[in-house]
Order: C-alpha cells, then structure tokens, then sequence
C-alpha cells in the first residue's frame, strides 16, 4: 500500500515560507498517494529554478535538468519504459520561456505524461524578471516600464495546438488541484496543467488574494467541445475558469510506432553475434 | 592495377544510381573500391561528381587523377577535362567522337525505351570500355530496382544497348567474388556500429553531412526493434538522448558542426549528471552554415572543449570506414564503462565515401553494460558515490526494487541531491576527474605507427586523413625515410607514441584539414612537442595523397 | 519609381525547376514593385533552407543567418530603423521547428513584420525529412512508418496565439498572394502568411494538384472574429481556406516601449564626454 | 590600516541593505573598500554573507580574517566564530555578552519603532563600535529610502538607538569625502563601460550571475534612450543583437556559461557574418547549472574555441572594476574596428564585489565607429570585399544610397553571396585570418608586470585573481623576489611579455579559477612555456591574497 510518507524527502527545501510551492508538493504527493503509487514507479523530470527543484523535495526517480529542457528527456523514458509514471514539471519561465519549442513540439508528440506547470508569472529563482506570463500590470528590474510583449496565455496555446489534455488549477484549492492530478494520470497522452502557483518574494500582484477573487470552478463544460473550450481558455480577467478545459482522445506517441507494442526499450536483449545479417547488406 | 573513374552532372541526374551500379558491379567481379563524393548544397542542377578508384589492392583515398570520365552531361567535359590522364578516355552523348572521346547518343536510344533509365546506358558503356562483362552489372539491376519490377527490363536493355554502343579500350579482369569483404559507407558504418552495440534509441534533427547516420538507423528501425525519433531541434535531440541514457537504453545522437554547437550545454549535463552518451559530428566547413555539404575537420577543439567549465568526456576521431564500425561500437562501450559523453568526429569526406573494407568481425564484439548489480547496493542506492576510481554504481529507474535514481545538473552530494558547499564541490570535481585520468591509464589506443622505423619525417594525422596521408608516404618512401602517426583517439590525448617517436629527433609534418592546425596546437599544449611543419586544407575538399606528396615537396622539402 | 526589374538578382537559383519557390519570388517582387518600393527600403531575414536563399535571388537587403534563427534578428532591425519594411521569410522547418520558440515569443512581441513561410510541408534543402507540417500520408527515409507527432497547424497556432494579422495564401494562385503580400505590409504589427509551395522534388502528396483541389479564397469572412477564425482555423481537409484568417490591431513592439516613440536608433547621437553623470551614481 | 567585516545572515533577511549603508558611510568618511558576496541559490533562508573590507589604501581583493562580525542571526556566528581575528569583535542579537561579543537586542528595539528596519540597528552599533560618527550614515538612510519617504524617520530612530547600544572598540577617523573616486560593482562596471561605449540595444536572457548587467543597463534605457529587451531565450538573445549590429547599432548580450553554450553557433555566425557583438560571459562553475551562484574561471578554453571551425574573436578578461569599465569601452571598439566578436570573460567575484576605483576618466574615451564612407564606395558595394588587412567597408542598410547590403552565413563571396568553389573558400577564410593577425600586431595589450626585476618565481594570472595575486605577491616579497603576470588580454595572445620573462629563468606560477589550470595549457599551446607550478582552485570561492600564500608554502616552498 502507497503510504504519504513514501514520498517525503528529509531534506530542508530552499523554498521561501509562504511560498505556492508547499501546498503544490503537499496535493502531488497526496495525488500520487491516493493513486497507490510508490516512489519508484514514477519519474520527475524538471529544468531549472524554484519549482524544477521539486525532485529534491519529493522522493521520486528525478532528472533534474538544464533549464527550458524538462520535457525531452521523458520521451527517452517512455520508450524505455511505458509502464513509469512520468511527471515533467516546472516553472513557467522554464517551460513556456526557455523550453517553448519542446512544449510546442510535444503537445503534437503526445507523450503520456503529466506536465505540471508552476506558474507563479515570474521568474523566481533569478529574482523577478518577467516571464512569458507575466501581466501587464507588472514591472521589474528589467521591465522597467512594463513587459515589451503581449502575456503568454499558456491554455489558449495549448487548446490551439489540441493538445490532448489541458487543464488550469491553483494551488490555493488543493482538492481540486489533486483531482485535475488524478485525471491528468488518468488520460492517455500529454497533459499540461497551469498551476497558478503564488510567488510571495517577487510577484506582488498575483497573490493568493489576486488568485481567490477571480478564479472559478468549471462546472457542466464538455471538455470534448474545442469551441466552448477556446471561448473558455480565453477567459482570463475578473473570471478565470479552473478545471479541465479541453480533452481529445488520440493516439500517443508510443502508438505511432506500429511496431513498438507495449515493449519496454530498456529490456531489449541484444546480442552481437545475431546481427550478422546487418552485414550482407554491404556485400 | 589503379583506375579512377569520375562521374559527373547535374543534381538531380542520377549519378548515385550509375555510381552504384558501377561499384557494385566491380566489387562482385573482386575489385577493392574507393568511392567518394563532391556535391553542392542543391537538389537540382549545378555541378556534382563521384569519384570512383577501383584496384586489386586496398585503397586508402581518393585520387585526382581521371582514367575514365563519365560525363552524364556536357559541362563535365569541360570541367574535368584537364585532369584526365593521358591515356584517359570520356564517356559522354555530346560534342565530338575523338581519340579518347567515346560518344553515345544515350538520349535518343533511352528515348524509345525509358527517358528516365538514361544513365543506364553510360553504365553499359563503361563496363565495355573496361572490359567487363555484363552479366553482374544485370544482376545488380535487378537488385537495385527490386521495388520497382517494372523498370528492370527497361534497364537491361538500356544497359545492353550502352554495352553495345561501347569499345573496349581498357582491359579489366574477373578477379572472382570475395566474401569476406563489405563495400560500406562513413555514415553507414557510424549507423551499424551503433546498430552492433545496442543502441536502442537515436534521436537527431536532420543536418548535411549527418543525415546517413539517421538514414541507416530509420531503415533498420521496424527490424532491430529500436526508436528513431527525428527532435524538434538539436538541443532537444541530446537532451532526449540522456533521457534515454537515463532510463537505461543505450542511446545516441548525431549532427553537424552547427547542431553540435546547439547541443554544447547538453553535453556538459551529460558531464555532470554522468549520464552515458554517444554524439556524431560528421564535420563541414563553418562556422556557421558554412559550406553544408564538404567536408573538413575544423571542431577539433571545439568538441574538445565543449561546453563551459571542465568534466571528463573522449573525442575519437575513426580513421576510415572499417574503423568507424569498430569505434563507434567502443564509443558505447567507454561511454557506459565510464559514465561520459564520447564525441565521434567523422567528416563529409569519411561519410560519404564508400570503401571496401574485410568484412566485420563480430565474434571481436562483446557488450557489457556496466549496471549495478542488486546486490551490490547499500541500503539507500547513491548514484554518485565515491569510489576509489570515480566510476560510481549506475542503475537506472526501476532497476533496483524500493530504489529511486536522482540525477542532477547542478552541482550535487552523493545522493544526487543540489549541494552548494566547496569541500563537496572539491570532491565531486575530483571524483569526475580520477575516472579521465583512469580513461587514460586503461583504455586509450595509442596512433598507429607506420613506415620507416628511423624517419627523417614523420606525418601526423587524425582521423580520416590516415588513409591519403599513407598513400603519400607510400609515393614518397623511395625517396626519404618517411613514418606515420596515424591517431583515432584525440581526447584524452594519448601521449606515448608521439613522445617516443619525438624524441627521436625526426621532423613532425602534420597534415589537417583545417586552418590552424589544431591538433598540432592540442599536442603542444599536452605534450610541448611542436608540430615543424603543418600541410593544412580548409577549401572543403578531401586531402588525396598526391597533394600531400605535392605540398610536401612544396612546402617541406 | 519603383520597378520590377530591380528586384532582380542577377544569379542563377539553386532551386529546382518548377518549385513552387520562383512563383513566390515573381510576386513578391510585384507585390514590392506595385507597393512603389525600392530594394534599399527593404530587408529581408532568412534562416538556412530552399525557402531561405531568397535574399541571393531577389534584390533587397538580405541576412542570412542561421537555421530556425529567421525572426530575431529581425527586431534588432526594427529597433534600428522603423522605416525598413521588413520581411522575415523561411521554410516551415525554419520557422516552425527550429525556430519554433521564436515564432512562439515574436508574436507575442508584434513587431512591424510581414513572416512569409514558404510551407512545402517537407525539409527541402536536407532531402526531405519531414517538417512539423508534413501530414500523416508521408512516409520519408526518416518517418519510414509515417510521422510520429501530430501535423502541426501553423495557422491555427497562431489564431490560438491571436496573432495580429494570420492569413493563407498558395504559390499556385499569384494574384491572391500578392493581395496578401500587400495586407500585410498594410498591416501595423507581426504579420504572418503561411504559403503552400509545392515541393516537386520531395513532396509527392501534396502537389500543386492536391493544393488546388482543397484551396478555396474566403469571402465574407470578418478576419477580426475570432471565433470565426478559430473555426476557419480548424479546417484543413478536403476544403483549406486561404486568405486572411484573423486579425486584430494592437499595440506593437516599439508602440509598447514608451520613451522610443518614432526615433531610428540608428541615428542614435552619443557623445562620451556628456555622460559624466553615469558616474555619479557611483559615489 | 586594513579591516575586515562580515555581514552573515539568511536570504531574504536584508544584508544587501546593510552592506550598501555601510559602505556608502566608510566611502564617504574616505576610506577605501572592497566588499564581495556569497550567496547561495535561493531567495529565501540558506546563509549568505558579505565581506567588507576596509582600508586607507587601495585594496585589491577579500580577505577571510574578521575583525568585525555582523551576525544578523545565530547561525552566522557558529560558522564564521572561527575566523574572526584575535582581537575581532562580535556584533549579535543572540547568546551572552562576553569581552568579544557586543550584544543589542534589536529586535525588541525595533518592535516597537518598526520591524522591517531591524537591520538599521545593527548598522548603528557597527559605526560607533568602530569609531565613527552617525551623521553620514543618517544622510545616506534618506539617499537610500528617497522613494519611501515614510520609514526614513523610523530607519534614523532605529540607527540612533544601535549606536548608544554599542561602545566604541575601534578607531577608525573620518579621512573627509575623496570626490575623485567611485564604488562599483563589477556588473554594474561592465554596463557603464557599454552605455559610455554608446551600446544601443542590449538583449539577454536572465541568468546568474550575469543579471547585474541586464538590470544596470535596463535601469538606464529611459534616460539613454536604448533598449533592453529580454530574450525569450540565449539563441534569440545573441540572434537579436546580430540583427541589431547588422542594423547599425552597437549591441551586446550577456550571459553564464549555459547560456554562452547556448550561444556558441551565433558567435560563430557573427565570426563568418563579420558582424561585431560584445558578449559578457560572467563564469560561474559548471558543467550545467553547477554552482549558480559562485565564481569560477572555467569557461576560458570554451569561450576560445567556441562553435564549430575557425573564425577571430578575441576574448578578454578584465582584472577588477575599474578595468571593467575600460575593457568593455574597448570591447566596442575593437568590435567594430575588426568586425569580430568580442568575449568579456567576467565572472561572479568580479560581477559581485564592489570596489572603491578612480573616478572614470571620460576624456580618454573616444568612439569611432568605422563604417564606410559613401564616397569610398564603388559602384557596386562589396560587403567582403578584400582589402590588403582583411578588413571589408561596413556599411548597414539604409545607409548607402542605392545600396544594399548582403550578409550570408554560408561561405560567400565580396558581395555576400553563397559560393561553394574551393578558391574562393579559401580567399574568405584567408581575408578573415588576416583580420586577427592585425588585431595581434596592432592593438593587443600584453599583461601588466608587478614586482621584483629580477623574480624567482612569476605568478601568472588573468582576469579578476589579479587583485588577490597582488596581495599574496605583496605578502612573500619579504621571503622572496616574486612577480606577477596579469593577463587582461587572452586570446588571441599576446606572447611578448610571458616569453621574454620564461626566458630568464624565473619559474612560472598559474594561478587560475579552474581545474585543469586552462590558461597554463594555453599559453603552453600558443608559446610552448611551461607551468612550472599551477595553484588552482575551483570550490566556487574567490582566491584571497592569504590563500595563495597559503598555498604557494604549501605546494610551491
Ligand atoms: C541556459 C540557462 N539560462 C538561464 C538560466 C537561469 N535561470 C535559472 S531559473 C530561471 C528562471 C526561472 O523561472 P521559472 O522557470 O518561472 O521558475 P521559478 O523560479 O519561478 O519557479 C532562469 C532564467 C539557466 N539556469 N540556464
Ligand atoms: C543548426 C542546424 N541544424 C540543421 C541544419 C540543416 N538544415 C538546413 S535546411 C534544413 C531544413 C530545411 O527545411 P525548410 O526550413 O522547410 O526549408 P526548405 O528547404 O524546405 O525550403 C535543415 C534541417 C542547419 N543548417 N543548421
Ligand atoms: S522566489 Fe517565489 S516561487 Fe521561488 S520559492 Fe520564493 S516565493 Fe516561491
Ligand atoms: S527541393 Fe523542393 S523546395 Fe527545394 S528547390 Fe527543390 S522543389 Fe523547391
Ligand atoms: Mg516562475
Ligand atoms: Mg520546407
């Protein structure tokens, strides 16, 4: 039986208190606990900055890569093994600045993983820049006058590529945040949830207030609708809908290799001196 | 016995189909080849050419010199016509039947048959001006367009017809089939040695001259039961790769001067996460796009120094198409043994030239793959453990029951965990380093030696110059006492041989196609022995031996 | 007065005969011409591919960088000197794999630039591979089972993206492109037109045939609904749309950086001796 | 007279705000300062401290002795207790007062006042420990809180009630306000030097510990009237700027060494493009992320051999502050005189620590900018043209009337277009060689030279160690005639001075930020000059003068 404290890691964090990051490890760990999953049965792979350190903080099998690279190595592992339960996670600096062509690129792969995005609409690790999310209203060191460039609406991206599986929570409602987790394990393919995730150190506006007063829990929405799904990602105001906003079931990466079936790549025995035939070719 | 044929035209004309033909044909009747290719960055038109050598002996490179001239359209003539030996001959539909010009109408008798088998007859031609028979070459035909039944015939009688149309002029034997050999090409020979070690994943995003490489690989897919994924870009093909390095499947990857620069922080993850990997940079001209389909060895120490900061990793350098077999499967082999990413720098002029080569030894190749086993590990499993030699337990996710595997790209304990204190910063710097210093005690090749055992010069190569750099010698050894240091492995340098052979007061020529001589500036910045001459080429085209022998007495003696 | 002729470059292409890349350059160059334009008001930046040898066969102002690196540049320029029209042109490997992550951000920025995309759903130049457009009925040397991700859709990623100015055109109808050429230079802001340029070396499927049996112009179309784009968006099948999708005025790059108003940073004055005062801060 | 404080605390806890007071009053009472950081890769929490040293000469570089201990809490005691001097005193809110312990309960007097400003305090007790008055320190409180009026009067409470808490131990004099000097940080060194160089256009992607320069000059854009724009990534950051030199502004980027690897193809294509660019890499350790936060110098061979093939560049490495600002002034120039990249090679000790420099002399400074004049160009106007010094007019769009302007990344020919013969590869690479060989001959600086004529052992630096070798030079030249070497210049070389020193005999000592001793291999590489002795270090921490005594004792005599 999975138990919670499988996935403690004993280690102090380099979080700040206060930060959305807590209650977003505490849902995970909930999530993957309630699914009756251990440790070694999932992979987290992340990039670089406050929220990719999240494998540190958690005990599961973790790569923690280079920053803007967190969704790549995962295709690796689900060839090597379909069976891992594979979670690519991180900031949104990282995953929609740095990492935009992966995430672009692998909407269209369908790779079945969970893709949790900490987005807390600035960049915290490097102290407060803007990031792709960052709104209007905001201005920092760099963006001295206000960002330069129109704000990133992440889920209308994601419902215009028909990703498989896009989703929107927000770490101030841990039970519905565990539940868009469980369904996101749940769906074959790629699924991207948004994480309004409170940065206390460096986004001023954005706060767990700012988050309460505007968002709301879809209720009654055909995730299968792609219309009703772009009038709703568009939605991004005084009202911003949390919950599973779109859904297409299609076939993943994996099943587009007609030959690969359910093979795990990683025991594939191979001996040498059975390839002889490779040579004939070059006679 | 020593005969070039050039086959030239258009992009776009076909002359990979004659050349195939040609080689095939030849290689069944016994005769050792050397094929290689000059192409522009184009689909259709400009001006392409194959050289094709073929001989009763190995052949090590290409020569300039033409014997026989396949000119599949006019302007070949008029370029190459200056290089064809005296007693050369010209295959061509156009201008003039002369003493050395054999002239077909290959047009017109296509035109009843087939237009597009047109260069089918100039195959026929050539087997009659040599002196051979037919009957292989209608073989290889049938072959060739297996896929398509339906232009077999047309093909035949093309050929009959271009046969026919022939005289013989040159006096090519039988030399009967051999079995034990293999005509195989650089990018091909990278792919199967691949294919040999296991690899079970190759991801790329496509770039000339690198292309073969996940060309071969794509075609063997379905039957090795591997994946071959083409990445959105480079970074994301190394960073795929490690993520398949990391689950436990040997992977790969491969590119071009341009792609590998893409992948440079990729590779130092490899570094600090000890992650396995093996990259092909099959080098062009650059920087930048450069000149996309020549070729040249200008990454040497960029590969070298790849990336910010230090880590361990080897460059090996295959000396030609046997070796590249042989060393990319090593590639997996040191890569897995020492938990490093290991660069392969091929070149344009090694990939895509064709050479017969003895048949692959398999029984030579043993796979180990290094993991920990179960039993061997401590209660709480850490993946960078200190060990006396470096080489900590590898396992990957999954592997070891109640287990987890961390890796990380900063700086980190024994546990994989971030660590920011100098003392274990210290140790982990010199935990990575002790497994190059035992890479160099255990593993490196040594460059072969070859030619006079006291020489007055001696040539210095790397990679794929071995075999025109031996012809030169070859050429020259009448006339001085000439040697050969001919190294595979460039990084770590292997020092011994060239220190010995140094101190023997004989003079080092090195020979290198790129413009400041890096491997001499790598020696002396290892060993301070200092190169006394460099013959260096960066126009893009192959060394042959007779320009070396050429600028050897330009330029040295 | 502008004419057609000084667009011409005096240099033979290295494209194939009957590419659909030389009718993309004959209306251009028109477009050029009947917009009164002289080459020196222009430049063009590419990426490395077919599509990207453009500025060699055509008489502008050209740089001709790096693969997938066609956009970036560009804002440098638009910094420099509004007055430039700009054209950023490349192939859809170019622009939408490689260069995926800046396409991603440019639109966000909404520079003043017209982004031809010759989109021949292949890798022309490296002998064809297949392109994040290439549809699901291409097996290459690569794909040897077909492709493995989803075809992307250039022109419903960027409505999703609501890009300032989307539209469609096709090589095999020249007086359509032309309008669209000129819409877009009439356009303030990032201007994108994904074209169909029939590969005839490498794209067997979709040919000029196939194009001409699908293409049909819209008429009637408001380009500035956009739920009516995301719809026109979604078609491609037997019936593909071309013309301008969707479209919205709004604030452009330089419109977003307050002090720069219409100034030519080219033209910037700088004189040492008056910056004493950058010292002083450091007191 | 020479001290030594250390600020410590947690992230987040406000030392910054201690340390820019402090400094600012010592700087106004006329004392000389140099003040580094350690921080640690996150915001909140961890320990973080600042060294600052003070002294009525000019300081060089850190140094580990305390002789005044700041403790904003506990556990800033417990690590640093060791390492104060003898007679050093300890200021802290926590444990008993003892004779080297000054206790203040400040955060029961700032309770009442205002919590926020609790460090105030400490700064209070500091100065009248130390000696000082408070009256400079109340005007630099209402400079620092200008934009929050409201707390200045609480900060000037809070001040006042630390300094009747504390009693004087020390006695430190008011030496009256020095106008002719300035107190700046070596990022903020590296932006002044582009903004006085006439820098138009700065794009970079964040990245420690290279953000200082981003901010600095975004800071400025509204007053200069240049943009800064944050790139959604490196390759867009250096792609930009290209675009932007291409367009006639002057344009810089910079980055870490991730970053710069991220980079490594567009500073090729600026090499074959001759586009300038100033690009700062401000090393931190690596591979990968490494150690964010620290400082290192590893990136030298990577930033000297970066990308695939041969191209010039230079790369420089300025020695501390002061030369920063110079260095980068003439990072432009060089740039735009020979139309090649310039690397800056800073890293996180240079970029971190502020140092009391001279004033900036702006009369020195001229800008030229190189560009081709309308009436020196022919008809048709040549890009590439080849000129005797390898140098082509430059002119950018828009500038020439009737002009355009072409630039390729493939190998082309004098007007920018793609060629791919041989010859004219060969005349490009040529022309573009040559372009170096002038930068060598003409404007090369060769490394400052310190200390004894006629030296037993020369210590060879480059960049940002110069101040920390000086100082141990300084401490051994009773014992024995020593010397220093620092390299401001470090590729292409300049050999001159190393080889005229090696030649008498004195022994050669690298001191270098890295593992492998990059820059002995360097040298060694370029002159044949051997390191006698390499002292290397590469724990993220900065030399200081001590340490290299230390360790010259230890490893040397
Ligand atoms: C190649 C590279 N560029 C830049 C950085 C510096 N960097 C580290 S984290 C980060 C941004 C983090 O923002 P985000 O992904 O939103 O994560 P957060 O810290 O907000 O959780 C940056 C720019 C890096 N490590 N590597
Ligand atoms: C960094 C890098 N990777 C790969 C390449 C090789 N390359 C050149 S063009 C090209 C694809 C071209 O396809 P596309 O952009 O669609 O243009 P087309 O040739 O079809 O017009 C590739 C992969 C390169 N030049 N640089
Ligand atoms: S900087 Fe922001 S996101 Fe990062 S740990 Fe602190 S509060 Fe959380
Ligand atoms: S390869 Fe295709 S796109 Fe390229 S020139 Fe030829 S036909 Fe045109
Ligand atoms: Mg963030
Ligand atoms: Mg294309």
């Amino acid at each position: 039986m999975a138990e919670l404290k499988n996935f403690e890691a004993d280690r102090e964090t380099a979080w700040c208190p206060g930060c959305g990051n807590f209650p977003l490890r505490t849902a995970l760990s909930e999530a993957l606990t309630e699914m009756d999953l251990n440790p070694e049965q999932i992979t987290m792979f992340t990039g670089i900055g406050q929220a990719a350190k999240m494998p540190h903080y958690i005990k599961v099998n973790g790569f923690n890569g280079l920053h803007g690279r967190s969704l790549p190595p995962a295709v690796g592992m689900k060839l090597a093994n379909p069976e891992m339960t594979v979670i690519v996670e991180s900031g949104d600096g990282c995953s929609y600045g740095e990492g935009g062509n992966h995430i672009l690129h692998n909407i269209r792969r369908n790779l079945d993983i969970i893709h949790l995005v900490h987005d807390n609409q600035i960049y915290g690790l490097t102290k407060g820049q803007a990031s792709p999310t960052t709104g209007y209203d905001i201005k920092t060191d760099v963006q001295t006058h206000g960002i330069n460039a129109e704000p990133f609406n992440p889920v209308r991206f994601a419902v215009g590529m028909k990703a498989s599986f896009v989703a929107r929570s927000f770490v101030g409602d841990r039970e519905h945040l565990k539940e868009m987790i469980k369904a996101a394990r749940q769906h074959r393919g790629y699924a991207l949830i948004d994480i309004f995730q409170p940065c206390v150190s460096f986004n001023k506006v954005n706060t767990y207030q700012w988050y309460k007063e505007r968002v709301y829990k879809l209720k009654d929405h055909d995730p299968s609708d792609y219309e009703a799904a772009v009038r709703l990602a568009d939605e991004f105001g005084d009202k911003i809908p949390i919950g599973i906003i779109y859904k297409e079931e299609k076939p993943t990466f994996r099943d587009r290799i007609p030959f690969l079936g359910d093979r795990a790549l990683v025991n594939r025995k191979v001996e040498v001196q059975d390839m002889e035939y490779l040579l004939d070719e070059f006679k | 016995m020593d005969l070039n044929i050039l086959i030239g035209g258009e992009a776009g004309q076909g002359l990979k189909t004659v050349e195939s033909l040609l080689t095939k044909t030849f290689s069944r009747y016994g005769y050792y080849l050397f094929s290689s290719k000059d192409y522009m960055s184009r689909i259709r038109g400009g001006h392409n050419f194959m050289q094709v050598r073929i001989s009763d002996e190995k052949i090590d490179g290409p020569d300039p010199g033409i014997d026989l001239l396949l000119a599949l359209n006019e302007e070949t003539v008029e370029i190459h016509r200056d290089d064809v030996n005296e007693d050369g001959i010209i295959i061509s539909s156009s201008g003039e039947e002369e003493d050395d010009i054999v002239k077909i109408d290959a047009a017109s008798m296509a035109e009843e048959i087939n237009p597009k088998a047109v260069n089918t007859v100039f195959v026929g031609t050539a087997l009659k001006v040599l002196g051979l028979p037919i009957t292989e070459a209608e073989k290889v035909l049938e072959e060739h367009f297996a896929d398509k039944k339906s232009v077999i015939e047309d093909n035949k009688k093309l050929l009959k017809k271009g046969y026919e149309a022939g005289k013989q002029l040159f006096n090519l034997k039988d030399l009967g089939t051999k079995k034990d050999r293999m005509v195989i090409d650089g990018n091909s020979a990278v792919g199967l040695g691949a294919a040999l070690a296991g690899v079970s994943f190759y991801a790329a995003y496509p770039m000339s001259p690198s292309t073969g490489i996940l060309n071969y690989l794509a075609g063997k897919q379905e039957e090795l039961g591997i994946v071959v994924e083409q990445a959105e870009d480079e970074i994301a093909a190394i960073n795929m790769v490690l993520g398949g390095s990391y689950s436990g499947m040997r992977s790969m990857t491969g590119t071009s001067g341009g792609g590998l620069a893409l992948m440079a922080e990729g590779v130092g993850l490899a570094g600090i996460t000890e992650t396995p990997v093996v990259i092909a940079d099959v080098q062009r001209p650059g920087p930048a796009t450069g000149l996309p389909t020549r070729t040249g060895q200008g990454d040497l120490l960029f590969a070298v120094n790849i990336s910010q900061d230090e880590f361990p990793l080897m460059v090996l350098a295959p000396k030609d198409q046997e070796d590249a077999v042989y060393q990319t499967f090593r590639a997996f082999d040191i890569a897995e043994k020492y938990q490093i990413p290991v660069i392969i720098l091929s070149n344009q002029f090694l990939a895509d030239a064709s050479k017969t080569i003895d048949r692959i030894n398999l029984d030579d190749l043993k796979i180990e793959r290094y993991f920990v086993d179960e039993d061997q590990v401590e209660e709480e499993y850490k993946r960078y453990k200190y060990t006396a030699d470096g080489i900590s337990p590898r396992a990957y996710p999954g592997q070891l029951k109640g287990q987890i595997v961390l890796t990380d790209s900063d700086e980190h304990d024994e546990l994989g965990h971030i660590v920011e204190d100098g003392e274990k910063r210290n140790m982990m710097v010199k935990k990575r380093a002790k497994k190059l210093q035992k890479l160099k005690d255990n593993d490196l090749c040594e460059p072969d030696y070859y030619g006079s055992d006291k020489p007055e010069y001696i040539f210095v190569g790397w990679g794929s110059t071995a075999g025109p750099i031996a012809e030169a010698r070859k050429m020259l050894s009448d006339e001085f006492k000439v040697a050969q240091l001919a190294f595979g492995d460039v990084w770590p340098l292997p020092e011994k041989t060239i220190r010995e052979k140094a101190e023997n007061g004989a003079e080092l020529i090195f020979v290198e196609s790129n413009a400041s001589s890096q491997f001499a500036r790598l020696v002396r910045s290892e060993t301070g022995i200092k190169a006394d001459y460099s013959i260096v080429k960066y126009d893009g085209r192959p060394f042959s031996g007779r320009e070396i022998y050429r600028r050897f007495k330009e330029e040295v003696k």
